[in-house]
């Protein structure tokens, strides 16, 4: 085995002298190998895969000798090719019948090496074709042929109204100043919250229950401002009941909310 | 001797053939001088071009000389028959439509006031295209001084947007219904939302 | 009848003449509905094309049809006699004609089916060099998990190659006899080396 690898060897180093320094004038693993194919000068249907396998594998063993970077792409076919070897060699495992056979793993290589060698052929054959503006030519001085355009003009009536709706839209938004809406603020709610719960008398540390809606102005018209109002107290009550300053409660959802003022916290 | 003249005369239609082909492939006339640039020593470049001018005569390309110049040109006769009339499909610029739009709505309307409306300055074609697409004539001229001639929208105007009267338009009222005259929406449609506390402002309202 | 008959003539030949000034006139080749649209309603344009065709038959200029579409251009025999205004063109890589043909023979054609009848995967600048050239161009996604793009070739490939169809072009027939154009047959062997074959062409493009 040593030896005839090692003949092998020697042919190829021979023979693929000039190989190695080609290298970058490979498309890929299988432009290389089809090359190799080449240079067993046989139509690719009869080729040996086997003894391609070989050739490439010595061939990348070289490389790896002399350090050189491959691409990973050749060492997948490589792996891949070894595979293949081992699969040719060995014999034929029945058990194993989802997989591909050696020959038809080596079957589909040897399309794939014909079917790339064609595609370079028929690149090389178009090529060689009388190609436009090399070999053949258009006329030079083609002039632009004369058109006269009836234009025919297209809108719908939503483009229509959208343009105008834009327009409006346009000259509303030129005069625009900020609407000032009378809402209560949360530093006034605070403030009337805390009155609130000031009035009212105390029991222990607390004071009596109040509803949220009895700090609400009922004379209110402003249908905004009321429910401005109903909104900044109930969230200055929260803020309160965050540091322990009062207390709110629900019965149930809908119901009416009560608050108290905790005494002491406040003081505190 | 016959054998030789054979040559001679396949020798001149290859000539023939290049000046044809050369004449037909540059992007300019070409003077006499140019066109022997391209032929072998012994060639006749005259002879070649009579040849050609005699074989293009009366067809719709003609081989003729302009300066000096030799170039194929079509048939001066033929010129209407290049010439395409062409219906065209054109999207209409959003200034035309904003101008039809605001003559359709205002008219009759004058050019300034149709720029004061839109808040830029109308560009000269814009009026033109309405008016070749029969959408817009001139009105009557306004009273005023200067006397600025109006705009109004035509019958094909009311045809293309297959309305019966100007005044089917729809009106401010029903363009703000659809959403085309929006601004804001946002806190006015609070009034108008569901309610939290509907016991509240029930109360509220019954005073 | 025979002043009719006389007149039919003389305006076949008119159409004519029509044809051949409009087809000298432009550089790109026109479709039989283009040229229609210059003729008067009678016309018989298949028929003049035809008459042209014979007439220009071994002249220095001839009517060629390039994918359904009609074009004078200068013989090809000429070639070397008018190499005076030949463009200077890129020459293009190895890759890309490879990727071309590819792309031409098997169309329509992903971009992972030409990876793998090449086994390398695509370079980022290839597939730009053939569109830009307008030689290939996208067609239909493929119905199949991804709903990849699949690539097909231009009419303006045809024009540049001077091909009729892609049915002309070199070796169509037999490459079709010995199946190696077969799309079943690529998807097979895709399937043996297209596993090892993956991860590395997918790491390349993540570059």
């Amino acid at each position: 085995m040593d030896n005839t690898d090692q003949n092998t060897d020697q042919d190829l180093s021979h023979d693929n002298g000039g190989l190695l320094l080609n290298l970058d004038g490979y498309e890929g693993p299988i432009d290389m190998l089809l090359d190799l194919a080449r240079k067993q000068k046989l139509d690719l249907m009869h080729i040996s895969i086997l003894d391609l396998a070989r050739q490439y594998l010595k061939f990348i063993e070289q490389a790896s000798d002399l350090k050189l970077d491959l691409a990973a792409e050749y060492l997948v076919m490589a792996a891949w090719l070894a595979y293949l070897k081992s699969r040719l060699l060995l014999p034929k495992d029945e058990t194993e019948e989802d997989e591909l056979s050696g020959e038809e793993m080596a079957a589909a290589l040897q399309f794939q090496l014909r079917r790339l060698e064609a595609m370079q052929d028929s690149a090389d054959q178009l090529f060689d074709r009388p190609q436009l503006g090399q070999d053949i030519y258009s006329r030079g001085m083609g002039f632009e042929l004369r058109t006269n355009t009836d234009a025919h003009y297209d809108a719908s009536l939503y483009d229509l109204l959208n343009c105008y709706g834009a327009i409006n839209r346009r000259r509303n938004a030129s005069h625009y100043k900020p609407v000032e809406y009378n809402l209560l603020s949360m530093d006034e709610a605070m403030d009337r919250l805390k009155a609130a719960f000031k009035k009212l008398p105390r029991k222990g540390n607390h004071s009596t229950w109040l509803t949220l809606e009895s700090l609400v102005d009922k004379e209110e018209k402003d249908k905004l401002l009321t429910r401005s109002s109903i909104a900044s107290i109930f969230t200055a009550g929260l803020e309160m009941a965050k540091y322990g300053g009062c207390e709110i409660r629900q019965d149930a959802p809908l119901r009416p909310v009560y608050m108290r003022a905790n005494i002491q916290k406040e003081a505190s | 001797m016959s054998a030789d003249s054979k040559v001679d005369i396949s020798h001149q239609d290859t000539h023939k053939r290049i000046v044809e082909a050369l004449l037909f492939a540059t992007s300019e006339p070409l003077s006499i001088d140019q066109i022997y640039e391209y032929l072998p020593e012994n060639a006749d470049a005259g002879a070649a071009i009579a040849a050609l001018q005699d074989e293009y005569a009366g067809r719709g390309v003609e081989l003729i000389s302009i300066g000096g110049r030799w170039s194929f040109k079509t048939a001066a006769d033929l010129s209407e028959h290049l010439t395409l009339q062409r219906q065209e499909q054109r999207k209409l610029s959003r200034a035309a439509m904003e101008t039809l739009a605001i003559i359709a709505y205002h008219q009759p309307v004058t050019r300034a006031e149709i720029e004061t409306i839109r808040g830029v300055s109308t560009g000269r074609g814009t009026l033109d295209i309405l008016i070749e697409a029969a959408w817009v004539k001139p009105g009557r001229r306004r009273d005023a001084p200067g006397r600025p001639l109006t705009w109004v929208t035509t019958q094909g105007f009311l045809d293309h947007f297959n309305l019966e009267s100007i005044r089917d338009l729809p009106g401010m009222d029903e363009l703000k219904a659809s959403g085309l005259l929006d601004k804001s929406v946002a806190l006015d449609s609070a009034l108008t939302m569901g309610d939290l506390f509907e016991a509240n402002i029930k109360e509220n309202e019954d005073e």
